[in-house]
């Protein structure tokens, strides 16, 4: 993928969490949601790696990995406003919304949660011979939970073509990761014999090159793999959140290394002038026809709010 | 068809071979199932048969359930093994945040094919950590289906219809039952998940069970019909989906209600079958309901304190005949 | 004992700040409880005042609770909070298999004296991961205390109350009250754990409820009083110990009861309830009990849905109605 | 201590699992029960190296770390015989007993979760500014349960005095180890910044100077610490564990390094002749008689069955 196509990809994730966050000011969303504002490099990169067979699970974090792997953005505002969205009809909202038809298995809301299903995604694609890897993020928090050791463990002895994307923001909600972690994730890896490594999480490209490697590596020795990405939340854990807690100077030293500006920056030293400008204003055009068209999809019916539990409804 | 006299055990065995041999999807993942044949014997014979679809995990409950719930939402058809109930509770979130959640948010794309098999109940020594009784935690939880077998011919029925089934669906054998013998239909239609069955008619009484308690209240009906009490017996099998209707006919005729389960009373899932038939047929009661459980307490390890816990035969009759003694309300009686 | 104006979540607070000055072993853990102040604010101020007595805790449910477990029994007076019940999922057999058990089994020697706080039910837009009411699973279970409070009042009587018991308490708080205010004694006695409270007196119908549903329940109450129905309201409160005869008195008077919580209908604690009336008292049931409780479902996110899902003060109140108005049995329109 | 005094607890501990076993097969003990035959060094070294305030807790294989730290015998065989013991009063019977009196906060029959309470028994002792540390035996299969993970980061972050101690008897159950386990227990110890070492489980003073060191480390650090022990599982899983699974030779081998037949050669090097046949009969003697005690011991009244479950009896 070239430079001026993950831009392209960055800026819209980053002009779709904006105008999110709006909505939920607005009260159009209901509720909060969790921006990957500061993230987009993660998503984009390591999506740009990756085959339509491949399943990727998310976090409530999860908007950036949605469109990444191409989920059509309408869609997704949609399903956040509360519509009868084509992908879950208002049942799964924000931080828990699921799109396997675009090889994106769903978030999860439950810190840690999507691991063990990921496993599982890896093993029937290993039994049906298929050349396929399952990928999952988690934050840095989200390591400190015991389903992302069990499935680490099981999916190593197992032989699993699973890799684990941990994206280091810094935090989880409003307490440093430092605070938590003993270990960075990266070197956690080693306790369950697989190849961890660390990448930039703010150069998509980077992002995208350690993927191939790695998800080169998992089908090649049937060992699932670790990529810890470092990054930054830009934004508050979710929308309402002012953080009071973050040390002077640390936002604003992190929005230095804000991976649109800086891959801005490295697009116009090669690219004819212009190119940046007008990649953000096809962005914001995009997301904005995007909402418009979710705010044509209907409510869902209150009388489906019970339909589906079961695959036959037999009562 | 011919029926085949089998343990509980071996006929939770002939179950998930059929499936391995009927599914080439199905794959059984567990702690020991594959070259120890399973901690019960439930898995003998299938890692010789069928090989690298039967699975040896590491004591990891939570990754294992996790780990099947991403399987079937991939094509395959798992079925896992949870030693013993009271072991389900490492895996609670993956079970009801996960599984349950699955189906209905993802509107039917994704389908949560898969079968949760563990055993419960106390035995003579067992501990409070081995002992629990636990399927109204499950039975709960919209989107799970949960079935406890009685007999061979239930467990193998019912695990059939699990693993067919497009549902997650939890089954809750019992370890006590496990070396019993009954005759199994190997070659019946599969069933559907569901379906209580009326075990014995009655016209004095009904008594409603399921699971590990079965046994021991017809042999409390067999001891009262000596004296005249004439119970209809109901094996609930499903609490989910709930086939009330052979309760509720039961019922109608006999007056009285009985509900005898192995969990402990409170929040039981006999409250639950008192609440609905008293909600949807209470003016037929002669009597108020009656909930036979084990009392609200910690299962101890010496037999002699579970047993004055547990429901038993026993105490199973004689209140069983209490109920049958009572007087109606004057109201029934006027109208009698 | 003059009262103060104070919001739900403050009570908690204040309730919180009371029990770390009081007893000398209290201490705090949970995630973002000690230097962000908690993410709802329940500890706001607590770790400035009283140090490394708060503390942040990893996201680590299992660990968290069953720290606190240990350190009760070493002298420690532990209270955690879990963000969301839904989160309480994950430590489940730290709750149940470990917390639960420790009393009993050590014959008192070794004291489970802990208190878990958390929150739940849907607010609008909180996914089915973030939604549940979870209480039904906990009051099964004996050797653990379970209440939740439906006002500042209570939030704070009861965490007090929680925290200078020696049995394990778990708390269920609700979100969506956190910011209603009410008044509220901070120098109160030490309520013990335990007690209903009758919150209106009525004729017509006795309506049980707990926790996030009885403002619901109240307002409910208020309009069918407008078309001349007169239903009492008991505020169940603790679920474990369970108070049962103000409902029983208010039931021999009125003969018609309706259970309402918000968690969903089988084998919700709502069941319970109705098996107990029944049990004890079913002869004075002038019409069969009702339930309302979510629909049996997983929680949308979509308010238009979760409106559909969830029982709210209009299907409360028109539920009632129909109670009320439902004809008497024969038989107790004859023994009137 | 002594090579002679290990040698006599370890042969009180092997004969007290020996006469359990015929218990069982009697069925004078209900159910069955999980030995710790072969694995004796481990608890006689750990608790020669404790101090009383220190908190201990087992596993269901916790005979011997209960006696090790001083619980009478009658009292354990009791409890086993489900009586009403001075322990439990039949409670918690072989594989759930707790003696805290002794400093044994108790067994545990769910695998890894004593960890996170010994966590707790160790935060105790660290705000009570004791000296005192918590020690924890789990097995190597244990090793993959989330709670463990979980309470070893904690333990890190909150700088608890906490020992974990693991017992590498080399199955889980009747699956061996390395087929469920991708990292041993002490190379483990890195993902959460802790000293981990490695002993020779059937050696009680190496494993006493091992506790001892680690002990003295974590009060001076106050860090966490991990010792994995290497030892085998002479018998079955539990009472009635035919042992098929096991390779040929496997268990013939695992007996050449019985640890009390290794320190019986070791003492009669030194000491007189007959001191260990002393030892041994005195080990017989006092099983014996405490089993005879214990069967004087009457059984609890089943009207206590449902007492005590809460501090006051309010229903
Ligand atoms: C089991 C569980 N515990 C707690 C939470 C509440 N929670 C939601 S996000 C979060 C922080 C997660 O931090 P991290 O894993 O670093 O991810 P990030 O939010 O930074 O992307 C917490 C504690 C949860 N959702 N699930
Ligand atoms: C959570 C949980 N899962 C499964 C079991 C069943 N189980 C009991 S012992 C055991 C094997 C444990 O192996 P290890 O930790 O190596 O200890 P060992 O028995 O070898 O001493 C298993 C799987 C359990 N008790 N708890
Ligand atoms: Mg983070
Ligand atoms: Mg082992």
């Amino acid at each position: 993928m070239e430079l001026a196509a993950y831009y392209q990809q960055m800026c819209t994730i980053r002009r779709f969490e904006e105008e999110a966050m709006a909505l939920v000011q607005s009260r159009e969303i209901a509720g909060s949601v969790h921006l990957c504002i500061g993230q987009e490099a993660i998503p984009v990169g390591a999506c740009a790696a990756l085959e339509a067979g491949d399943a990727v699970i998310g976090t409530y974090r999860g908007h950036g990995w949605a469109i990444a792997r191409g989920v059509p953005l309408a869609e997704l505002f949609a399903e956040m406003l509360g519509r009868a969205s084509a992908l879950n009809a208002g049942r799964g909202g924000s931080p828990y919304l699921m799109a396997p038809r675009y090889g994106f298995l769903g978030e999860n809301s439950i810190v840690g949660a999507g691991l063990p299903m990921a496993a599982g995604a890896a093993l029937a694609r290993k039994l049906q011979g298929g050349r396929a890897v399952a990928v999952v993020s988690i934050g840095d928090g989200a390591m400190n939970q015991g389903a992302v050791h069990e499935t680490l463990n099981m999916a190593a002895v197992l032989g699993l073509p699973l890799l684990l994307v941990v994206e280091n923001n810094g935090y989880a909600e409003m307490t440093p990761a430092t605070a938590l972690t003993a270990v960075p994730a990266h070197e956690r890896a080693a306790a369950y014999g697989l190849r961890g490594e660390l990448v930039d999480g703010n150069d998509p490209a980077a992002v995208a090159q350690a993927v191939r490697a790695l998800r080169a590596d998992v089908l090649a020795t049937g060992r699932p793999a670790l990529l810890e990405a470092m990054t930054h939340r830009l934004v508050g854990h979710y929308s309402g959140d002012a953080q009071a807690y973050r040390p002077p100077g640390e936002l604003a030293a992190a929005r230095q290394a804000d991976p649109i500006t800086r891959l801005a920056a490295l697009i116009s030293e090669t690219e004819a002038d212009g190119t940046v400008a007008a990649a953000d204003e096809a962005a914001r055009a995009d997301v904005l026809a995007a909402l418009d068209l979710a705010r044509s999809v209907p409510f869902p019916d209150p009388a489906d709010a019970t339909n589906g539990i079961y695959a036959e409804e037999l009562r | 068809m011919t029926a085949t006299e089998l343990s509980y055990i071996r006929a939770v065995n002939e179950a998930l071979k059929w499936s391995l041999e009927t599914f080439p999807e199905a794959i059984v993942l567990g702690e020991d199932v594959a070259l120890p044949n399973g901690p019960f014997g439930a898995t003998k014979g299938l890692h010789a048969q069928f090989g690298d679809r039967v699975i040896d995990t590491p004591i990891s409950e939570s990754a294992m359930i996790g780990t099947a719930l991403g399987a079937a939402v991939s094509g395959l058809r798992p079925v896992v093994e949870i030693m013993y109930a009271d072991f389900l509770l490492v895996a609670m979130d993956q079970i009801v945040n996960q599984v349950a959640n699955t189906r209905y948010v993802s509107g039917g794309e994704l389908v949560p094919r898969l079968t949760i098999r563990t055993q419960q109940g106390a035995t003579p020594g067992s501990c409070a950590q081995h002992s629990q009784s636990l399927e109204a935690l499950f039975a709960h939880v919209p989107g799970l289906r949960v079935g406890l077998a009685s007999d061979a011919a239930s467990a193998y029925a019912m695990l059939r219809a699990a693993i067919a089934s497009d549902d997650p669906v939890m089954l809750f054998e019992s370890r006590r039952l496990y070396p019993v013998k009954g005759q199994v239909e190997l070659d019946a239609p599969v069933e559907d998940v569901g379906g209580a069955r009326a075990v014995r008619t009655g016209d004095d009484i009904t008594v409603v069970s399921w699971g590990s308690a079965v046994p021991d209240v017809l042999a409390a009906r067999d001891s009262l019909a000596a004296d005249g009490v004439s119970a209809a017996v109901i094996d609930l099998r499903w609490l989910s989906p709930l086939d009330l209707r052979p309760v509720l006919e039961s019922v109608e005729h006999t007056g009285r209600l009985a509900v005898v389960h192995e969990a402990n009373r409170t929040g039981g899932f006999g409250a639950e079958v008192v609440a609905r038939v008293t909600e949807t047929i209470g003016r037929e009661l002669a009597v108020p309901p009656v909930r036979i459980a084990a009392a609200d307490g910690r299962v101890p390890a010496s037999p002699v304190l579970s047993q004055a816990l547990l429901p038993g035969s026993g105490r199973i009759r004689s209140e069983l005949a209490a109920l049958a003694a009572r007087p109606a309300r004057n109201t029934r009686a006027l109208s009698a």
